[in-house]
């Protein structure tokens, strides 16, 4: 939870990937805390979970940061402050609504839901608030990593191969995104999306 | 073959009559002034002179206008044909003859106007222009008219209309139709037919470039009008139709003889208006005209 | 089985496509694909399968009523994109086959897909493999258009895989065994836990809702399909927006079985309008004719969504506007490429009197100008009176007056633009008009095939169409 | 049967003729003359004979089964649709001709064939789905026709005006029909007196139709897409295409059950379209745009007659309802001759002058006998003065109004003052067309070109004289046209059937042939007796003027100054005026311009309303990607509230 605020406060690049690499790899871990007798299955999701959300996008995302050589500095179309105090907000606003809905006994007390409308929240701010095209990917990530939180409570029931996909597209996803943050580069010369405003009406 | 015959004397009576008229007006405005004044039958004189004079045409005119005059005179003719003579009625009458009537005066006006302005002279062209425009008003006062008549008379054919009720209906009605008639006939106070000031008139003007027969034709045409307007304006008022046939002859010829010398009076005591308050007149007209019609109205519904 | 070939047979050709040697041949691979698919999904609309072959994949009636209208359009494309890409020769065209024909396959699974994963791993799946036909043109704009694509795209799907998962837990937390086919979710019916389905149809409608192009969605379509060649902006404006589309019916049909029907009609109801609205206005100060075609794309996503709501004959007349819809995009979108390539500008002030430059394209154009603003005896003049119709006959007579009204504005803005460029004197711009390109049989026979087939639609709409869309709707409302 | 072989083979025929139109000029006049002349047989047929003829085919069209039917009602259009759509073809052949139209001309004579069977189709449709089809077709080929000379941006932009304003009227008909539609449960046209919940949709039609018909506040397309068209299209949009608005008014007000106030509204509609139509063709200096605002006003008697109908039959005591309802009907056929035989003489005088604009012309007589005369003819038939066409009509709406007014019927609150207005009209459209007729042709001509204008060949002045005997024989034998006449008003209203003529129009008849005969001796008489006394040619007197210039003349502008300060508060006419200045002044000049006033006080505010409105949603779509995140986000909170408010519903 406290990974969103952060994401939310940092002006700085590097540490904005690094919280949601350190995100990605707390997900990873998740199914094994949540998960009480050990299958196989889950042990291979939560590898590959951690190894893509934790090393390879994060990895990836730097490369594109480094090869374009920009500076690290965040130009927040909304303030700090401001977004830190509406992604707060919006923390109590998810841990209220999932108190409000109603929820499997198991699901009560855990604050799985609560976290993952808070990240979903967290993600879409930083896709609105941030211009910088890998702030908005880390935005996307996060968004991402929320939902495949939420996805956590029906990691029971239905069968793995919707994560499985999910995984697989998000990765895919994430992946065109860098090569497209890297064409953008070499067309813009930055990677500030402020500057994509050549098709407009 | 009677019919034929009474034909032939109806159409001499307008024919021969409506001269006199003119005659008799600028009797009375110079008896009004104090001068002697040319003879009644001055009109038949200036008629045969101009039918015998030759003419001289503007090198810009077409045949329409000779045959402008022609139609025109015409139609106020068969205009006048269709309005009974008190109890004698008409040769012709039939249900909405009224609207031919006003349509055949129509007919002449745009017959008068076509052949002002063949000559391209800029004169005929404010005269037609006036000519035209201020029919606009005096037909809403002529139809508002038609429509109090039939009204009062349930009837749609002149010979029944023109039995008239008595009462401030009449008398508005009557009002409102002599200022048309002043307006039709191009009178003072809208018009001046004996000033030589062209630019202050509407109907003398529109003549200015025609001479000989075709304006002996306007001339009497004008006459004709003006005996159509008192006739009808006479029979609209005084219940003439019912009359026996000596006192109904009477009584329309002294009708006759009022409205003209009332033409007179009027133009010997009222100046002409400035051009910019005819409108005002002739709706004054039109309005009288209306509430004549909500009277009938009313009368009709009680 | 042979639904699975529907899927397979593009796929396979994608990698053969991927694999083939040569650019100049490379093209033939779209049209070969495209024929077989057709004939497939001909086949199949004529002898549909009793059972769908797995629970959670499936040629049923809603697929039938759709993919074969899609099938058309690629058919139609593909012919079309032959010529093209030898016109475009300078562009290796490797990705881009490859993408288009791989499209067409997971379009083909999402039309099929009957499970809510599955329908969301192959739209996702469809939006990737279209973003390299996005990026052909390999302009900057072309990037940043895609760029757009994908992250508004993106997130949008984000949503709408949130709304799987409330789906899934709703059936979860009724007690369902987590089975997400369709089937079986209509099937636990008002067991589904109604917040969930409300907040499942609010994430899911709006998800899907981005890739349909519904406002305030939409604002990835002018960029994407103004930049796109006319070949991906017709399958984008007739294939991935019916994927969407047919995703939102779905949904509504499970939302409609757990008893909140109402609300969810009223919420497309409410969209559509809006939609419809918003692509008026747009279009009324158009001036760019490519990106003119994706407002109008909007509109009829709009039109689309009103038919849907209403319901009964509405949703069938919602139907047949999806094909007709698809045909005459396709035509546009084609006759504008020609338009576009000949007069070497993209807006207003930079294009006109085209009727005398390329008479043919522009005449096919104002041709489907007036088939897309439902001007008889177009296909799309026959829906949109039913759907119009409907919307009196179950008394939403204001929502039909404002729809009407949003036409006329559309109209308004449509002609404006088309006549504009079509009609006038010629401009500079014209002359250096691309020297390659010539009005030839290969570049015009497509859109007019296409639009011929909109003008059949709508005269003689085939028995076999009729039966196919009364199925569907009876498939996406069990209960009458 | 032989009805069928008529109607099928004028449709192939025309069909044909479209195809035929491009390339082969020749074959396309045989077919169209053809095609026009299977329409005239078929609709004496049925109007003679008083048969209906109905016929559904096997297949289906659109999924409806075609239902063509031809009844006295529809007969009675589709006449003037056949008379009009010949001449016009035939006069295309001199006005618009390949050698001079290299690049429009064959699309025109498409175009014109496709129109014709069109406006045929209106006619015979009695489907609802295939009445828009046919009514859209018929739109769009008027359209492509008003745009033939698509290189002049005037042209273009009246061209699109139409074109919007139509399509706007065909939605409120989409509305119409999908509403008779969905009460009815059926496409299927046809008498419905028996649901009277269908009332109120009258006025939906009342909008649809009444912008084609171009009724007075939604005639705004009508004068700039009449005058900037080839006059045989304006001839035929004016005279026949606005007919069809009417037709559908007429029809429909026949076949529905009408709402209280129907007959009311149209009165007054009818009379603010004539009056204010008169109005507006006095104060145009356009000679086209002015014959395009008399069409409003022609429209205006015309719904003043039908209106009085509609009383009439509402109100159950039919006699004055007949006949006004007949000088309606009487006067869209009077219409359609005598407009079109105008507009084909502002035709030929564009022709022979290359302008519209009057106060260029004058003196044309000299160089354009013919067409002077035919033109005069037409103005003297148009102003509805005895003893033409134009008169028999109006005096038969009059005639009604009048019997309304003596019968005391309850409805004559409304028919007074319509029969003031009809008066009021009637005067002004006679100032209109003595300006019209004057300035063109009389007088000296005030520019070189119509001093050195040409008189228009036999092609043009053929289908002119056609038109014109056409006219006079309805003028001179009204009672010889009536039978034809009471089958469309039985049909509309069958409590009307039984019709002996009323006995004044028997009479009408030999007053107005007599009146012509005398009128036309008269004038002779006078010319004769003017020759004898010898006749001189001398400059115009102009109160003894010496050198009265061209430019001295009355223009148009001058003569209808007079009424248009009467009417300045609708009218509202812009003039800039140079005085001149100084000892030596520099030229001075006076410009005045009668703008369309619904379109530039009504509708342009509040398409700038829209506009701007459209401004603004653009002004949010800038481009900014994260702008974009945030509406998506907006639309799902929009979409949750939706959801919320309504499961709390």
């Amino acid at each position: 939870m406290g990974l969103n605020l952060v994401a939310l406060g940092t002006s700085r690049l590097p540490s904005l990937i690094r919280v949601a690499a350190l995100q990605g790899m707390v997900l990873g871990i998740m199914p094994l805390v949540i998960e009480h007798e050990l299958r196989l299955m889950v042990l291979v999701i939560a590898a590959a979970t951690v190894a893509m959300k934790g090393l390879v996008i994060p990895a990836l995302l730097r490369r594109a940061m480094r090869t374009a050589n920009i500076d690290r500095d965040l130009y927040p179309l909304i303030g700090f402050l401001p977004s830190l105090l509406l992604g707060a907000a919006g923390m109590i606003g998810a841990v209220v609504l999932a108190r409000r809905l109603p929820l499997l006994p198991e699901h009560r007390e855990s604050l799985l839901v609560a976290g993952a409308l808070a990240s979903v929240l967290t993600g879409l701010l930083l896709l609105i608030g941030r211009s910088k095209a890998i702030s908005q990917v880390c935005g996307y990530l996060i968004l991402e990593n929320g939902i495949y939180l939420f996805g956590l409570l029906l990691i029971h029931s239905t069968p793995l191969l919707v994560e499985g996909g999910i995984l697989l597209d998000l990765t895919v996803a994430v992946f065109v995104t860098g090569i497209i943050v890297d064409r953008i580069q070499r067309a813009f010369d930055s990677l500030d999306t402020r500057k994509l405003t050549v098709l407009r009406e | 073959m009677i019919s034929i015959l009474e034909f032939l004397a109806r159409l001499a009576v307008w024919l021969v009559l409506a001269p006199l008229l003119p005659g008799i007006i600028n009797k009375v405005k110079a008896w009004v002034a104090g001068r002697r004044g040319p003879p009644v039958l001055q009109l038949y004189y200036d008629l045969a002179r101009l039918w015998r004079k030759g003419v001289v045409l503007s090198t810009l005119a077409s045949p329409g206008f000779i045959a402008g005059p022609a139609v025109a005179w015409v139609a106020v003719l068969a205009a006048a044909l269709l309005l009974p003579l008190g109890p004698l009625g008409t040769s012709l009458s039939f249900r909405g003859d009224v609207i031919l009537l006003v349509y055949l005066l129509a007919l002449a006006r745009f017959c008068t106007a076509w052949a002002a302005l063949e000559t391209g002279s800029a004169f005929e062209g404010m005269g037609a222009a006036r000519e035209v425009s201020y029919a606009v008003l005096a037909e809403a006062a002529v139809i508002t008219a038609v429509l109090t008549l039939s009204l009062q008379t349930r009837s749609v054919s002149l010979s029944a209309m023109l039995a008239p009720s008595a009462g401030t209906g009449a008398v508005l009605l009557a009002v409102g139709l002599f200022t048309v008639l002043l307006a039709e006939n191009c009178r003072v106070p809208f018009d001046d037919p004996n000033t030589h000031l062209e630019l202050t008139m509407i109907h003398a003007v529109l003549v200015l470039d025609h001479s000989g027969p075709p304006l002996a034709a306007i001339l009497h045409g004008a006459a004709m009008k003006l005996l159509l307007f008192s006739v009808l304006l006479v029979q609209a008022v005084l219940p003439v139709g019912e009359l026996p046939l000596v006192a109904a002859a009477g009584a329309l010829i002294g009708g006759v003889l009022v409205v003209t010398v009332a033409v007179g009076l009027v133009e010997s005591f009222l100046a002409r208006y400035a051009f910019r308050r005819v409108p005002l007149l002739l709706t004054t007209a039109f309005l009288l005209c209306v509430f004549a019609l909500l009277i009938a109205w009313k009368g009709g519904a009680a | 089985m042979k639904e699975l070939l529907l899927i397979v047979v593009p796929l396979v050709a994608a990698a053969g496509a991927a694999l083939w040697p040569h650019d100049r041949t490379r093209p033939w691979f779209l049209p070969a694909a495209g024929l077989a698919h057709s004939l497939l999904a001909f086949w199949l609309l004529f002898h549909p399968p009793a059972v769908p072959f797995h629970p959670w994949l499936g040629y049923d009636p809603l697929a039938r009523a759709m993919l074969p209208a899609v099938s058309l359009l690629f058919l139609g494309c593909a012919a079309y994109g032959v010529p093209y890409l030898r016109l475009r020769a300078e562009r290796p065209n490797r990705v881009f086959v490859a993408g288009l024909l791989a499209a067409l396959g997971l379009m083909s699974a999402a039309h099929m897909a009957r499970h809510l994963g599955l329908l969301w791993i192959a739209t996702e799946a469809v939006t990737l493999s279209s973003v390299p036909l996005l990026h052909f043109n390999n302009t900057p704009r072309a990037f940043e258009a895609t760029w757009k694509y994908l992250l508004v795209g993106g997130t949008g799907i984000a949503l709408s895989l949130l709304g799987s998962f409330c789906l899934g837990y709703a059936s979860l937390h009724g007690g369902g065994a987590g089975d997400l086919t369709f089937a079986a979710l209509m099937a636990q019916g008002t067991g589904l836990s109604r917040p969930w389905v409300l907040i499942a149809w609010v994430l899911l409608l709006v998800g899907y809702g981005t890739k349909m192009g519904l406002a305030p969605m939409h604002t990835w379509k002018p960029d994407a399909y103004g930049e796109a060649p006319g070949i991906v902006g017709a399958m984008l404006a007739g294939g991935v927006t019916t994927v969407a589309f047919t995703a939102v019916l779905r949904v509504r049909a499970v939302v409609e079985a757990a008893g909140a029907g109402g609300v969810a009609s009223r919420t497309l109801l409410v969209i559509g309008l809006f939609s419809t609205l918003v692509a008026a206005l747009f279009l009324l100060s158009a001036r760019d004719f490519k990106r003119m075609l994706a407002y109008s794309s909007v509109e009829h996503m709009g039109i689309l969504s009103f038919g849907a709501a209403l319901g009964g004959v509405g949703l069938w007349a919602a139907f047949f506007h999806v094909w007709n819809n698809s045909m005459t995009k396709g035509a546009l979108f084609l006759s504008a490429g020609n338009l576009r390539r000949a007069a070497g500008g993209r807006t207003i002030d930079e294009v006109s009197g085209m009727s005398v430059i390329t008479p043919r394209s522009a005449a096919l154009f104002v041709a489907g100008l007036f088939a897309v603003t439902a001007c008889p005896p177009f296909g799309p003049f026959f829906s949109e009176l039913l759907i119009v119709k409907s919307a009196f006959a179950t008394g939403h007579g204001w929502g039909a007056a404002f729809f009407l009204v949003c036409l006329l504005l559309a109209f308004f803005g449509l002609t404006r633009v088309v006549f504009a460029i079509v009609y006038g004197r010629p401009r500079t711009a014209a002359r250096k008009m691309d020297p390659r390109f010539r009005e030839t049989l290969a570049v015009i026979v497509p859109p007019v095939v296409l639009l011929l087939l909109s003008l059949g639609l709508g005269l003689a709409t085939p028995d076999v169409l009729r039966e196919a869309w009364t199925a569907a709707v009876r498939q996406l409302s069990p209960t009458p | 049967m032989t009805m069928d072989r008529l109607i099928v083979f004028a449709i192939l025929v025309l069909v044909a003729a479209a195809l035929s139109g491009p390339r082969l000029p020749r074959v396309w006049l045989a077919l169209t003359l053809a095609g026009t002349a299977a329409f005239l047989g078929a609709a004496l047929w049925a109007l003679g004979g008083g048969t209906e003829w109905d016929w559904r085919s096997g297949f289906a069209l659109g999924n409806e089964r075609v239902h063509l039917r031809l009844d006295a009602v529809s007969a009675w259009f589709l006449a003037l649709v056949a008379v009009v759509g010949g001449a016009g073809a035939v006069y295309a052949r001199g006005y618009w001709p390949d050698r001079e139209r290299p690049e429009s001309a064959g699309r025109g004579r498409g175009w014109w064939s496709t129109l014709i069977l069109c406006l045929g189709l209106v006619l015979l449709c009695a489907n609802g789905l295939h009445f828009l089809m046919a009514w859209e077709a018929f739109a769009l080929s008027a359209y492509f026709l008003i745009t033939l000379e698509r290189e002049r941006r005037e042209t273009r932009a009246a061209g699109w005006l139409y074109l919007a304003a139509s399509h706007a009227g065909t939605l409120g008909l989409f509305a119409f029909f999908s509403l008779l539609a969905a009460r009815t449960g059926s496409w299927e046209l046809g008498p419905m007196r028996d649901h009277p919940e269908l009332a109120p949709l009258f006025w939906v039609a009342l909008f649809g139709f009444g912008v084609k018909a171009g009724l007075f506040p939604l005639h705004i397309w009508l004068p700039s897409a009449h005058a900037n068209a080839p006059s045989h299209v304006s001839a035929i949009m004016s005279g026949v295409a606005i007919k069809m608005g009417l037709y559908g008014l007429i029809r429909f007000s026949g076949w529905l059950p009408m709402p209280a106030g129907a007959g009311w509204a149209v009165l007054a509609l009818g009379a603010a379209s004539a009056v204010l139509g008169a109005a507006f063709a006095l104060a145009q200096n356009d000679l086209k745009r002015l014959l395009a605002y008399c069409s409003v006003e022609n429209m205006g008697v015309i719904l003043i007659g039908w209106g009085a109908g509609l009383l009439g039959a509402a109100n159950g005591d039919t006699a004055w309802g007949r006949l006004a309802m007949a000088g309606a009907l009487l006067h869209v056929w009077n219409h359609g001759l005598f407009k079109s035989l105008l507009f084909f003489g502002a035709g030929s005088v564009l022709h022979a002058t290359g302008t519209r604009e009057m106060s260029r012309m004058g003196g044309l007589w000299r160089a354009l006998p013919w067409t002077a005369g035919l033109f005069a003819f037409g103005s003297v038939a148009i102003s509805a003065l005895p003893p033409l066409n134009g008169f028999v009509s109006e005096w038969l709406v009059y005639l009604g109004l009048l019997e309304a007014a003596a019968g005391h019927a309850p409805v004559a609150v409304a028919t007074l003052p319509a029969t003031i207005a009809l008066g009021v009209t009637g005067a002004l459209a006679l100032a209109a067309f003595v300006k019209a007729a004057t300035v063109v042709f009389l007088g000296a001509p005030r520019t070189q070109t119509a001093a050195h204008a040409h008189e228009c060949g036999w092609w043009m002045r053929a289908p002119m004289l056609g038109l014109a005997a056409a006219c006079t024989l309805v003028a001179l034998a009204p009672a010889a046209v009536w039978p034809l006449l009471q089958q469309p008003l039985a049909a509309w209203n069958s409590a009307w059937l039984g019709g002996e003529p009323p006995a004044p129009l028997a009479t009408l008849g030999p007053v107005q042939l007599a009146l012509a005969v005398v009128v036309a001796a008269t004038a002779v008489a006078l010319w004769l007796r003017t020759r004898t006394n010898g006749l001189r040619r001398a400059l115009t007197w102009d109160c003894g003027y010496a050198a009265p210039t061209a430019r001295m003349q009355y223009t148009g502008g001058s003569f209808a100054a007079l009424a248009v300060g009467w009417f300045a508060w609708v009218l509202r006419p812009q003039r800039q005026l140079r005085w001149p200045r100084g000892t030596f002044p520099r030229r001075a000049d006076h410009v005045e311009r009668i703008p369309e006033t619904v379109l530039e006080r009504a509708i342009g505010p509040v398409s700038n309303v829209v506009m701007s409105a459209s401004a603004w949603v653009r002004r949010r779509q800038q481009g900014h990607l994260p702008d974009y995140i945030l509406y998506l986000v907006a639309g799902l909170a929009a979409v949750g509230g939706l959801v919320v408010l309504g499961s709390v519903r």
